[in-house]
């Protein structure tokens, strides 16, 4: 068990790093030079160096990316003398546009990211598995075709699209929700719902069709299983051999794939995010490839990626701790 | 003593199929008096398994039945299923054929135990289930039950496995217990240990068996009475002895014709009559 | 040691051991000896049985001596040559002189090739030319074990179980094997169609006059077929002997469990059946007379 | 946006089922009864009659713009109104007899002319990730999945590392990176980069059940190479995989291509792309929504056809094998 933990977070490490790396090299290395960038118009060759030293640009490129690494644990300081500047463990270096530490713009946005992500969430493991219940359940029926065409429409509409129609068809033509805008939900919760209710339902729409689907098949296979035949020649009511025999077993795999979804969602919901104008780290991302602001493009790509895999290391312990085939080696 | 405990007439478990309802079991007569035990033998596609499923109530969807089947007086096609479901496992007990994908890898076996004594008894408590299914490993001779009562399935080996199934069936002490191959997947060596368990409890509680396989030899060694299936039909029945003694169905000769003996003259195994070798 | 005349394979001191690891940086390294030190001599025109449980090493000492598996220790010599050491166009000599037949007909045939692909297949792949064409060929092969000539453009599920396996057999025949290995060959077929395929290959090779390496569990079959049977346990061969040696007075406890456990239909049942069954012909013969 | 993955997995996990549970397998199922089957199926005859539209479209786009009178890149100022700041004339963003779908505000360029192009620009995309996915995919898969050992540890990391990265974001972020010319090639390159682990790992796990079964090793003890036992032994059992997998696919890029060009690094102006189109939309989505709802349903209408399409032919491949 310690042995599997320990395995688990030394593969993650190596993804880490080997993500940072890969990162490390596509912005620093193959996009034109930052210092240009941060100097802007009317530049001197002077200014350039100086901006170079300061950024450490001028030095070799592992130690940059040492350089690099040991900021995000230990914080390091751009500059000498007077024009020092401490940025603080974990640092992610500053924005090119605003001068801002990025670890501050992005903990600054995270609170709009999950609620987006939570609520989402919710809605989407609700609705996903409900309606694979339902159509397991009414297999082959009317309700199972009907919702069979649903998910196909859910995963086949792109969420910009639905976004815009949304917008167009509740906000415009209906008039029932408000312009998307930034209420704080202590000041109005309903305004707070409102607000945010089309970007969960845009955002929870595809995930719920894919739930659906992979709910679907996996309570009808297990319900083929003869262990719950078993149940059955039991004597076992239907509640019970449903309960404990088909949904355990059927819904066990939903974690796995609902851990990594979520995490990847709380990453920022780009699409989503910019088309209603939620303040998250999503537009965060968006906003900054426009700018061409690459560290604060570079500290998101780091946090989405180090959410991803932790996500997934999570669903790993989840799954052993579910499933007694992983958790207890077969004895003898 | 020779009181019926089951009675089948003229049972057919059909299936929907493109050209109209396949049946896969065609008007079978099966008897079973108290106490008795009934071989069911037949090559694959014989239609033995179906019959045990439809005496459990438990086909799989879309299949018919028709015919009666009477148990200690009782007519269970005319049961509703919650009558039905008090009978199952509670009068009737089944053990199948691959005890891996039959235990449910997510409970423990005492647990797996334990929830059909609750359901067939009210008001027992965990604690009281829970010493029952130990109880009943003790039965089936599984060392130290009290505590491999908390281990999952796949800490046990194939024939524990196996063990573990005629466990569950026994706490509840039924009075039939229905087999379908049930050492089929297992060795040689645990099929015997398993086929002797069988016998010990039969002669214990005095519960009927019916067992199905394929295999001539075990069931010679198990059953008082034989059915042959073929086909989903009823070849011949009869007393074990008569049948292995003067086989009348060319069948039923063939078949006991293929079997290879291990203490028996050896030469040309004779086959269905002209597909033989040469 | 001399080489006893007549002998094809020896097989000396096998050992096949597996990694069991537990993968990753940390897991922890086990190794799994499947096949202990095992010997076995076949025989020219014999067949040895190698009988045993699940999982006592009878299935991959097959697969060392057919050389689809690398042995961890030991020599494997056929027909005077190494095996092990064989390599380009001896190793495809060798592969035209073991054959193997699987257990499970329909795994053990391509599902996506039809009968006749199949058959050529080790021609095909040992670039040999096929005598009188595939068609041909195969249909002869076909014949040989009883299947109808006119189905080698079918598909492997559109035979059932046996014919399955006598399409395995005529692959194994393609080439004029010296030694077929025939890996629990019968024991996924039901009793009248292992009755077939078991008197079949006992004719081929009776016609033939190949070695025969028969894998299988079930006591009552390897008596049947075997000339000589070698007895396996954890890996290890515990006893070799005739056939009627071993099945009369077996020397080792293993073995006497072993064949303590078959089931077996009484004798006198058996005996009382035979009489049985020559009255009823009589009978049947009297009436014919009338 | 949901990205494909999760999708996929779905997917993956029942063709590998379906090709696991095989006592007796059935005989290939024949074209012609699919071909029947298929025929008969509404929805999925319209999928493809629409697809096939597209791609005619796409095929014939310089034809198709000379008929409909006005070219992707031509302004007509005289279809908007500059006093309304650029607001098509007349009803439903300016559609009519001279502009067949309208025009865009502002530019007066022709909405129609526009989709034609960038059906072309999105078809060439998607496909051509579809394909390079497919290859690196069925590649890759099949030899982690046959040589194991130390060859698949190789391949497996470095698919789970390229799955755990969050795949649009780092898309954004290396197209960003990159210098703007080729974007189309670039796309189809970052596309399939991230894109084929998914193929390869569904290949991966059936090469892996195919090569247990035992007539792998009758063709090892005929004296068959590896190479031959890929490529005539175990790729033969893996072709409905295939198959339905890149249908699947292929809507999944259509939408990431779409995606990538919304957000503005995808295919770069003026070339059209159904994506580009859709973020061009966004401020005039109020006031003139024909201009984001004809490539918003184009698209959607594309995406669902590929989907029912490789839903359809999973199901028939799947029930063409359980008729034995």
């Amino acid at each position: 068990m310690i042995r599997f933990l320990l395995n688990r977070v030394a593969g993650m490490v190596v993804v880490l790093f080997l993500v940072c790396l890969f990162t490390f090299v596509i912005f620093f290395v193959l996009s034109p030079d930052p210092a240009v960038q941060v100097c802007g118009k009317n530049c001197t060759t002077e200014a350039i160096d100086q901006i170079r030293a300061n950024l450490g640009l001028d030095r070799p490129f592992w130690t940059q990316f040492w350089t690099f690494l040991s900021g995000l644990f230990a914080g390091r300081t751009y500059g000498t003398g007077a024009n020092a500047v401490e940025c603080a463990a974990p640092c992610l270096g500053y924005s090119f546009q605003s001068s801002q530490p990025v670890t501050d713009m992005i903990v600054q946005r995270l609170p709009v990211s999950a609620t987006v992500a939570i609520g989402a969430a919710v809605l989407w493991l609700l609705a996903g598995v409900t309606a694979g219940l339902v159509s397991a359940v009414r297999e082959g029926r009317f309700a199972d075709r009907f919702i069979a065409g649903l998910t196909l429409t859910g995963m086949s509409i792109p969420n910009y699209v639905l976004a815009l129609a949304l917008q167009f068809l509740l906000v415009v033509t209906l008039r029932w929700l408000p312009f998307p805008h930034a209420v704080p939900f202590g000041e109005d919760p309903v305004q707070w719902f409102m607000n945010f209710l089309m970007p969960w339902i845009v955002l929870a729409i595809g995930a719920a069709a894919v739930y659906t689907r992979l709910t679907r098949a996996n309570v009808i296979e297990t319900l083929q299983e003869n262990y719950v035949r078993t149940a059955r020649a039991k004597g076992l009511g239907p509640g019970l051999v449903w309960r404990r025999h088909a949904l355990r077993p059927a819904l066990t795999p939903i974690v796995t794939i609902f851990g990594m979804d979520f995490a990847s969602l709380l990453g920022g919901a780009l699409i989503t995010e910019t088309v209603f104008g939620l303040n998250g780290i999503g537009k965060l991302a968006a906003d900054s490839i426009t700018k061409n602001d690459q560290p604060v493009i570079m500290g998101v790509t780091l946090l989405a990626a180090f959410l991803v895999v932790v996500g997934n290391m999570v669903v790993d312990l989840l799954y052993t701790a579910i499933d007694p085939r992983v958790r207890v080696g077969s004895a003898t | 003593m020779s009181e019926a405990l089951l009675r089948v007439r003229g049972l057919t478990v059909a299936f929907p199929t493109a050209s109209g309802p396949g049946e896969v079991v065609k008007a079978l007569d099966l008897d079973l008096d108290r106490g008795g035990s009934l071989g069911i033998v037949g090559e694959s596609g014989s239609g033995k398994s179906m019959t045990s499923l439809a005496i459990m109530g438990l086909l799989p969807k879309g299949a018919t039945r028709s015919g009666s089947i009477e148990f200690a007086g009782t007519e269970l096609t005319a049961l509703r299923e919650r009558a039905m479901r008090a009978v199952r496992g509670d009068r009737i007990a089944m053990v199948f054929q691959d005890p891996l994908s039959s235990l449910n890898p997510y409970y423990t076996v005492g647990t797996q135990i334990a929830e059909a004594y609750q359901a067939h008894r009210r008001g027992v408590t965990r604690r009281q289930a829970r010493r029952v299914a130990i109880a009943a490993m003790e039965r089936v001779h599984i060392e130290d039950a009290a505590r491999r009562v908390d281990h999952y399935p796949h800490q046990f080996s194939g024939g524990m496995r196996q063990r573990v199934m005629i466990a569950m069936t026994l706490s509840m002490e039924p009075e039939l217990i229905i087999a379908d191959e049930p050492t089929t997947a297992l060795d040689v060596t645990v099929q015997a240990q398993i086929l002797d368990l069988l016998a010990e409890i039969r002669a214990d509680t005095g519960a009927g068996l019916i067992l199905i396989t394929h295999d001539l030899a075990v069931v010679s060694e198990v059953a008082d009475r034989i059915v042959v299936m073929r086909d989903g039909d009823l070849v011949e029945s009869g007393t074990a002895e008569r049948i292995f003694t003067d086989p009348r169905e060319p069948y039923t000769r063939m078949l006991l014709e293929a079997v290879p003996r291990i203490d028996d003259e050896i030469g040309l195994l004779r086959t269905t009559a002209g597909e033989a070798e040469s | 040691m001399t080489d006893a005349p007549g002998t094809l394979l020896r097989a000396r001191n096998l050992v096949k051991e597996f990694d069991v690891r537990g993968g990753g940086l940390f897991g922890r390294s086990a190794r799994l000896r499947a096949v202990d030190d095992v010997s076995l001599d076949v025989r020219r025109g014999e067949t040895l049985a190698l009988v045993g449980e699940s999982g006592c090493g009878k299935s991959t000492t097959a697969r060392l001596i057919a050389r689809l598996v690398d042995t961890t220790a030991g020599t494997i010599e056929f027909d005077g040559r190494e095996v092990q050491a064989l390599t380009g166009k001896d190793l495809h000599a060798f592969r035209s002189e073991v054959q193997v037949v699987f257990q499970d007909p329909y795994s053990s045939l391509n599902p996506k090739h039809t009968v006749e692909r199949i058959v050529t297949a080790p021609l095909v792949y040992q670039r040999r030319p096929i005598p009188g064409g595939a068609r041909a060929y195969t249909g002869a092969l076909m014949e040989r074990v009883g299947l109808d000539p006119d189905h080698s453009t079918r598909f492997p599920a559109q035979f059932s179980g046996g014919q399955a396996q006598r399409i395995g057999i005529a692959r194994a025949l393609a080439v004029a094997p010296k030694m077929i290995i025939a890996d629990e060959a019968v024991s996924a077929l039901d009793v009248s169609v292992q009755a077939q395929v078991i008197n079949l290959l006992r004719r081929l090779q009776d016609e033939e006059g190949f070695s025969c390496l028969f894998i299988a569990h079930d006591l009552a079959v390897v008596r049947q077929i075997a000339t000589r049977v070698a007895v396996m346990n954890g890996g290890r061969i515990v006893e070799t002997g005739d056939r009627d040696q071993v099945f009369d007075t077996p020397k080792d406890p293993y073995t006497r469990k072993l064949l303590a456990a078959v089931p077996r239909i009484r004798p006198e049942w058996d005996a009382a059946r035979r009489r049985n069954e020559a009255a009823r012909r009589a009978r049947e013969q009297e009436d014919a007379q009338r | 946006m949901t990205f494909t993955p999760t999708e996929l997995e779905v997917e993956g996990a029942q063709g590998g089922e379906a090709a696991r549970d095989n006592a007796p397998p059935s005989p290939p199922a024949s074209g012609r009864r699919l071909a029947r089957a298929f025929l008969k199926d509404r929805a999925a005859l319209a999928c493809s009659v629409y697809i096939l539209l597209v791609l005619l479209m796409a095929l014939a786009a310089p034809l198709i713009v000379k008929l409909s009178g006005w070219g992707p890149y031509e302004f007509d100022q005289s279809a908007v109104d500059p006093d309304m700041a650029g607001l098509p004339l007349g009803a439903a963003g300016g559609m009519g007899a001279e502009h067949w779908f309208g025009v865009e505000p502002g530019s007066g360029r022709d909405i129609f002319a526009r989709i034609v192009y960038g059906a072309r620009v999105s078809m060439t995309i998607a496909l051509s990730a579809t394909v390079l996915t497919s290859v690196l995919g069925v590649v890759f898969g099949l030899t982690a999945g046959y040589f194991g050992g130390k060859v698949d540890m190789v391949v497996s990391r470095v698919m789970e590392f390229l799955m755990a990265f969050p795949a649009l974001i780092f898309m954004i972020a290396v197209l960003s990176a990159l210098p703007a010319e080729n974007r189309q090639f670039l796309l189809v390159g970052v596309i399939s980069f991230f894109g084929w682990p998914y193929l390869a790992r569904i290949v991966r796990g059936q090469t892996m059940s195919l090569k247990e079964r035992e007539f792998v090793e009758a063709a090892k003890a005929s004296g068959a190479s590896s190479g031959q036992i890929i490529f005539k032994e175990i790729l033969p059992n893996l072709a409905s995989t295939i198959i339905v997998m890149t249908t699947l696919a292929v809507p999944g890029y259509v939408g990431t291509e779409a995606g990538l060009s919304f957000l503005g690094v995808g295919v770069v102006p003026p070339t059209p792309s159904w994506g580009q189109m859709i973020a061009s939309s966004v401020p005039w989505y109020a006031v003139d929504p024909a201009y984001f709802l004809i490539p918003g349903a184009c698209l959607f209408l594309l995406v669902l056809s590929f989907t029912v399409l490789g839903d359809r032919i999973r199901r028939l491949a799947e029930t063409g094998g359980a008729r034995a």
